[in-house]
């Protein structure tokens, strides 16, 4: 996996798309602390337009409390970006099915790949980690626990980091997949990233180190420091492909 | 479907009494022809273009013969006799009418029979033109075939027919069946066509050929990319309604929206003129296999949803009416009504169902189209979208044809391109969801969606036969419709309204009435 | 009516309120006319972070076309406003009911008010004008027509602004009502504004202007030179109020 | 309401099966007690506060007689010695208890009889706490009346508990019945309770004491100013159910969350421990008059909502049962399902509707809590909040009780108070839009829905067969629910369960049994 570094390509404006090209129209919403009046609607004007947004409409003021207003809003946004300068490292995920997965395992790494995966810290939602490793898998695709080539260890929700790090070095694993859901007051952000400092300090950071949730993606995760990041829609299939791509170019140059 | 129990015998008068209603006012249609229609003959015949000032030829060439006074005689009569006079074809013969030096005055010159002879072969090519629109459609259609109804309709209206097209693409894609291009605000009370593409429009893009052209253009490629016939509609109803509805033809528009009545109520058209205009309009129709949607939907607008249902029904009948003696199959009736009922009415939503329900089970084999809440929309756009959701949802319970989407920003803008793919994205949902709703559910006959059809069905009734005692035109001069009162003088363009003289020769109109008398 | 004046009031600053007092969390949505991609759910936060937005979620990226992509958005406006400073012009119109109002005209005017309304410029949306004028009303409040002590005419729709001037001369009306409702590409605000103008040339800008319509607030109708402006929900008794009020002050002092 | 046609030997045969299965739980929990069932006693007979680190004294106290091996006979034995040996109070004695010299071995003072003579003025005191509670909440739901069902339940979860009030008030103005405080993330695997008003949490809230107060107060005084009364809602499922359930009753809540299941699938706190913590605690609720919410709905979320549907049935059969053999009435069985069928499968809603119909039918007089779409919902919030409007749609045409409002922002974040305001205005409109429509439809006898419905209560019938057979502790063991398999001896807290001894002494629990065998 290689993120493509950023390239010159010729400009493409764009801008935000309404009733027409370019017009820059969107919509917003939100709340004020105040009574419903007219007052409160010009707040709500003004806001927006501190926001420096244009040609302000309010669309309604509804009273959501006895001080709160909630507002939609329509206007138009004077903001164009340069869609040729936007570039983003996504994860190259080779197309591969589970009988190629397993059959590149055999050939080509000639023993069983090792995962151990959890939902760290306090998240206790299973269902993403679940739906990778266990042998149901998700959406018809088979969990990686199904796949003979692989042993998948999945040590469930509210996984501690060090206990999960201690697993992985009893299991001589290949792979550590961390699952994040809870994303309230940054959650997420802070374990993961006290997860790859961990791996670091005991000598770990050598495995492989994928992360996934509803609100990760391959940008995220690799600031936090993992080789891999995974989002919403994830197929187990995706994932073992992914940690066989690697761990087969991994491999030194003689093996090959 | 499980139908309510109502008394077929009711629907029966109804449908007796509506008949008689149209038979008054077709005695009248019958004697008269207008200036509308008079220019979509000479388009039949090919006329076409317009001058510098952006007036159509065909539009001078009636004008002309009006004020000389001989439009009585069908501006078909003083071509054939431009053509048997040697002009090369429809279009210099138009010229020479609208150009010529003088006026013809009918004083020498070809006889009936030798005028008749001179335009027969371009009768043949005009009727030809609106088989080969009709055939082309069929073909696709049969070809790609339609998702499941209840149709996704949804409306673009730029101004920009570029931008219309680009959004109707993406209408498209995100799962729309039926595209409908709003007119800009007031062209139908403009008494010719406009001509080209246009760029600029008022809540709406002008209805004009070029601009039919090129969303059918941008629907003929997109379909083939997503395997499934893409339809257009566009507006006729106004001052050039049969002209429209011509261009609508050759351009093989699906669905035209075609009611004298929302002409008369909602634009103050002469009842007079556009009930002559829509009856050669839906000839034309007939033959080009479009639908038409009329607008009972509208009176909702003004009339209270509750205590005006009736009226919606009361004018279906008569709109059926209408169409059948202009020759349309019932396949080819999009009766119109709404989910208009005021949203804070406990219960409303049962009383939506009874007259969605209703509506259905008087017109089974017609295409209805269910018009979404308009009035009783809000800014909040959550609030609003929530409200189509129930509207699709009653839609597909009650098994409605046509469906217009609901749109969260009604009160507030013509659709951006994301309300259209929210609208969509939420049909589908409700739609996929509630498949088979309408097979599970037998309507309590002792309950309010019981009683509230009847109730509806007999108010109806009792309309329907007091305007049969007074007359259509009657009727609307005094309110009965959509609470507007419109007197069969008033409005615009009665002077387009010439009485046919024993003379009148009107080839077309004699071919489309040979199809189905 | 008077505009109140702005004054000093002790500073009251409000943010926008998500999940907790001044949080500033708000939602927008907007279409990029890109296809759905990692790249162009990136390009849709750097929209946002160009509106100088924090902490944004690009909560989803859905594909609204081969080439559209539609985004809703979270995050963190950084806008503080001081509501204490915001003062607008609120019309000030006196409680009185049906028979209040036809009483005063009675006693303190003497002859019928005359008042003429329609909905002008290529507008035919009638409903709201009706609502005022039409003897039914709205919301159970009687319309003028129904006022023994109004003359009210209603001209209708698309009435050209010329017209609605000579007919007001002709039926020696005290107030003309204005009713707009189509506001694409701001058709209501030239359409508004001429009629003034055309009034200041005819010398009859001295006659009472009222401007109505969903879009229409006070504020905006003293904006375009009205008298005043009233918006959703408007009962005509409110309008009828307010024209007897304005009537009554504007009497010369003998007469008081 | 029309009643589906299912047979009901079925569903006598699963109420039949469902009390033998807890019937054979029952025996283990009444050999058995907890940590935190004595820690309940102590908090019961008034013992409050927390040491300088937080620990409250009643874990202290406990916490050293379990070390020492005196639990099995109940804290109340020790207790009562320390007031017998002379102790000016509860609380004075349970601070001997905790942070006296030395550990009271048994060997010499206060009899049976004599300690149970000190504690008899403490345990009325502690029932007519509890009593005087229940009255007040009681008197106040009198005297100002509730909103119709369903009705309306939101979730506040700032997780500061002063925003959460502001929260609770704004959404009570908005229209909201029920307010909710969640609990900050995984509070549920403390085994205490924290202590005092908090203003940090996760996900949520602390459930302490002083935030069932804070809240309460504001309800208190918003219900004044709207005149409806207004519920508040907290969870005691976890390792302290019965403490949560006791500082719930004296703080007046009108719900709370209880289920020995949720915490075993999803918390993976110990069976034992928690089943006999939750019959101590549905004793306390019962005599509190509060209404229980088991979270049968969350199974839906693990496991497939159309496969597992009929594990919810059958769990609820046996939440019942339990619930009876706690003494609650079925008034205060607020069993609860979900709305979590995959909003892609055709005819979802159906399905959504057989399932809805069918608990109601199956649990009468119980109200019925019933739970939004979660797992399927998507950042989309426009076509998230339609598929919330159907739910709510069903809610009221299924005569659903309790309706936990769906939120549009459910895949994203915990509500933000403009998305709750959308909620109840949503459902608002919803429930008055279709009020009686529960009245009007009768299910197709020959249709998909009834169909479901047979299927899914004969899938219980087969289930709960097999789990009599095997026992309870060994269905869950193997994963018959929610797809989560925890066997008996795994788990949180089984070091907090000990065997009573033949002296166990408990008068706090033997005065609740009195109440309703
Ligand atoms: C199910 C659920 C629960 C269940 C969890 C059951 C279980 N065993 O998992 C229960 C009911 C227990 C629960 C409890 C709570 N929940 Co919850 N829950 C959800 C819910 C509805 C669905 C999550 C889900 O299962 N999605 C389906 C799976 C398949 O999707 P996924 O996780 O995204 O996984 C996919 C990809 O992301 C990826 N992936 C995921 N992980 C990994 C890992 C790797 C290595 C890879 C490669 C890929 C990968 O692959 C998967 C398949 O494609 C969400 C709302 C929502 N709709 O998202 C709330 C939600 C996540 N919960 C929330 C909250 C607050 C809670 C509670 C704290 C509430 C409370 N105070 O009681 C508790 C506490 C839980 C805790 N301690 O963590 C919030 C989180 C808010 C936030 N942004 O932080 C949410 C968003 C709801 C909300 N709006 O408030 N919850
Ligand atoms: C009903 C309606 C129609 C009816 C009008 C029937 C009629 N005789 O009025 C019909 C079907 C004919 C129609 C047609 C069109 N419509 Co239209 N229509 C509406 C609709 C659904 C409701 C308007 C309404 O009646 N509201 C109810 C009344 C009571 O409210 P109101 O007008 O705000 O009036 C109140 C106050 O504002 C105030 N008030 C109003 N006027 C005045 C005047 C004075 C002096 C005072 C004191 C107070 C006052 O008091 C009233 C009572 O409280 C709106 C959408 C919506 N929900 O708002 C679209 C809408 C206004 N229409 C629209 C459009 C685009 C059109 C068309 C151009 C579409 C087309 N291309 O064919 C045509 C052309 C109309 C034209 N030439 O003007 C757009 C306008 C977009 C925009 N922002 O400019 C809207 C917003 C719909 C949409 N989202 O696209 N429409
Ligand atoms: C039957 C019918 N015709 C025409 C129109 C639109 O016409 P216009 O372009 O005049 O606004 C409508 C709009 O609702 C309609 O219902
Ligand atoms: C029955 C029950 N108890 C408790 C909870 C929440 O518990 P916790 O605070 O452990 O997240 C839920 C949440 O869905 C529940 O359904």
């Amino acid at each position: 996996m290689s993120d493509v570094p950023p390239h010159k390509r010729p400009p493409e404006l764009i801008r935000a798309y309404g009733d027409r090209k370019d017009d820059g129209r969107i919509q917003l919403s939100f709340t004020l602390p105040v009574a419903t009046s007219g007052r409160a609607k010009e707040a709500a004007r003004r806001f927006a337009e501190t926001l420096g947004l244009k040609n302000i409409l309010v669309a309604t003021m509804e009273k959501a409390g006895t001080n709160f207003s909630f507002f939609v809003v329509y206007a138009n946004a004077d903001v164009q970006l340069d869609y040729s300068a936007i570039v983003v490292p996504e994860v190259t995920v080779p197309e591969w099915g589970f009988k190629e997965i397993n059959h590149l395992v055999h050939e080509q790494i000639g023993r069983k790949v090792v995962v151990v995966g959890a939902c760290t810290g306090s998240d206790a939602h299973t269902v993403g980690i679940d739906a990778i490793l266990n042998m149901k898998g998700y959406a018809g695709d088979k969990g990686l626990e199904a796949y003979p080539w692989f042993d998948a260890y999945n040590l469930g929700a509210q996984v501690d980091n060090v206990a999960l790090l201690a697993r992985a070095r009893e299991l001589n694993a290949d792979a550590v997949l961390v699952s994040q859901i809870m994303t309230q007051r940054d959650l997420h952000i802070e374990n993961s990233q006290q997860l790859i400092e961990l791996a670091r300090k005991s000598g770990q950071r050598d495995l492989l180190f994928l992360l996934g949730g509803p609100r990760i993606d391959h940008k995220l995760a690799r600031e936090l420091g993992y080789d891999a990041g995974f989002g919403p829609g994830t197929k187990p299939s995706q994932v073992a492909s992914y940690i066989v791509d690697v761990l087969i170019k991994r491999r030194p140059q003689a093996e090959r | 479907m499980h139908p309510l129990p109502i008394e077929t015998a009711v629907v029966d008068e109804c449908r007796a009494l509506a008949a008689d209603i149209s038979g008054g006012v077709q005695r009248f249609i019958d004697a008269h022809t207008t200036v509308s229609i008079e220019r979509t003959v000479l388009r039949a015949y090919g006329v076409d273009g317009a001058d510098a000032d952006g007036v159509p030829l065909v539009n001078t060439c009636v004008d002309r013969y009006l004020a000389a006074g001989g439009l009585g005689h069908g501006i078909a009569w003083w071509l054939g006799r431009a053509l048997a006079r040697g002009a090369a074809n429809p279009q210099e013969a138009a010229e020479v009418l609208a150009y010529g030096s003088e006026v013809d005055d009918g004083s020498v010159g070809a006889t009936r029979e030798e005028l008749l002879a001179a335009l027969a072969p371009y009768t043949d090519a005009a009727l030809e033109r609106l088989d080969r629109a009709r055939d082309k459609r069929l073909a696709d259609r049969t070809r790609l075939g339609t998702g499941p109804t209840p149709w996704k309709y949804v409306i673009v209206a730029t101004g920009n027919i570029y931008d219309d097209a680009d959004q109707a693409r993406a209408a498209a894609q995100a799962g729309a069946d039926i595209i409908a291009v709003i007119r800009s605000t007031a062209q139908s009370l403009i008494d010719y066509v406009p001509y080209g593409a246009t760029t600029e429009g008022f809540g709406g893009t002008w209805a004009t050929q070029e601009n039919f052209k090129i969303v059918r253009q941008a629907l003929d490629d997109e379909q083939e990319r997503l395997g499934r016939y893409l339809m257009q509609v566009n507006y006729s109803s106004g001052l050039c309604m049969p002209e429209i509805a011509y261009l609508g033809a050759v351009e093989r528009l699906d669905m035209l929206l075609n009611d004298a009545m929302y002409g008369i109520l909602f634009r103050d058209i002469n009842p007079r003129r556009t009930l002559c205009d829509q009856y050669f309009s839906r000839r034309v129709i007939a033959r080009a296999g479009i639908i038409i949607n009329p607008g009972e939907d509208n009176y909702l607008t003004t009339a209270d949803a509750v205590d005006s249902a009736h009226t919606v029904i009361a004018s279906q009948f008569i709109n059926e009416a209408f169409a059948k003696r202009a020759g349309l199959p019932d396949e080819q009736m999009g009766l119109g009504h709404a989910f208009e009922i005021d949203k804070s009415i406990e219960d409303s939503l049962l009383m939506e169902i009874a007259q969605a329900q209703l509506v259905r089970q008087i017109f089974p084999r017609h295409p209805i189209k269910w018009m979404p809440a308009t009035k009783h929309k809000s800014g909040d756009i959550f609030w609003s979208h929530r409200v189509d959701g129930l509207y699709d949802l009653v839609g597909v319970a009650t098994e409605q044809s046509i469906e217009l989407l609901g749109m969260m920003t009604e009160s507030i803008h013509t659709p951006l391109l994301q309300d259209r793919f929210a609208a969509i994205k939420g049909a589908d949902y409700v739609f996929n969801a509630a498949r088979h709703l309408s097979d599970e559910i037998i309507w309590n006959p002792e309950g309010r969606v019981v009683a509230r059809a009847r109730q509806v069905l007999d108010e109806a009734r009792v309309l329907l036969r007091e305007v049969q005692k007074e007359g259509m035109f009657s009727a609307i001069a005094r309110g009965a419709f959509a609470d507007v009162k419109r007197p069969e003088n008033g409005g615009r363009g009665l002077g387009g309204v010439v009485e046919k003289s024993t003379a009148y020769v009107n080839p077309i109109l004699q071919a489309l009435e040979a199809d189905h008398v």
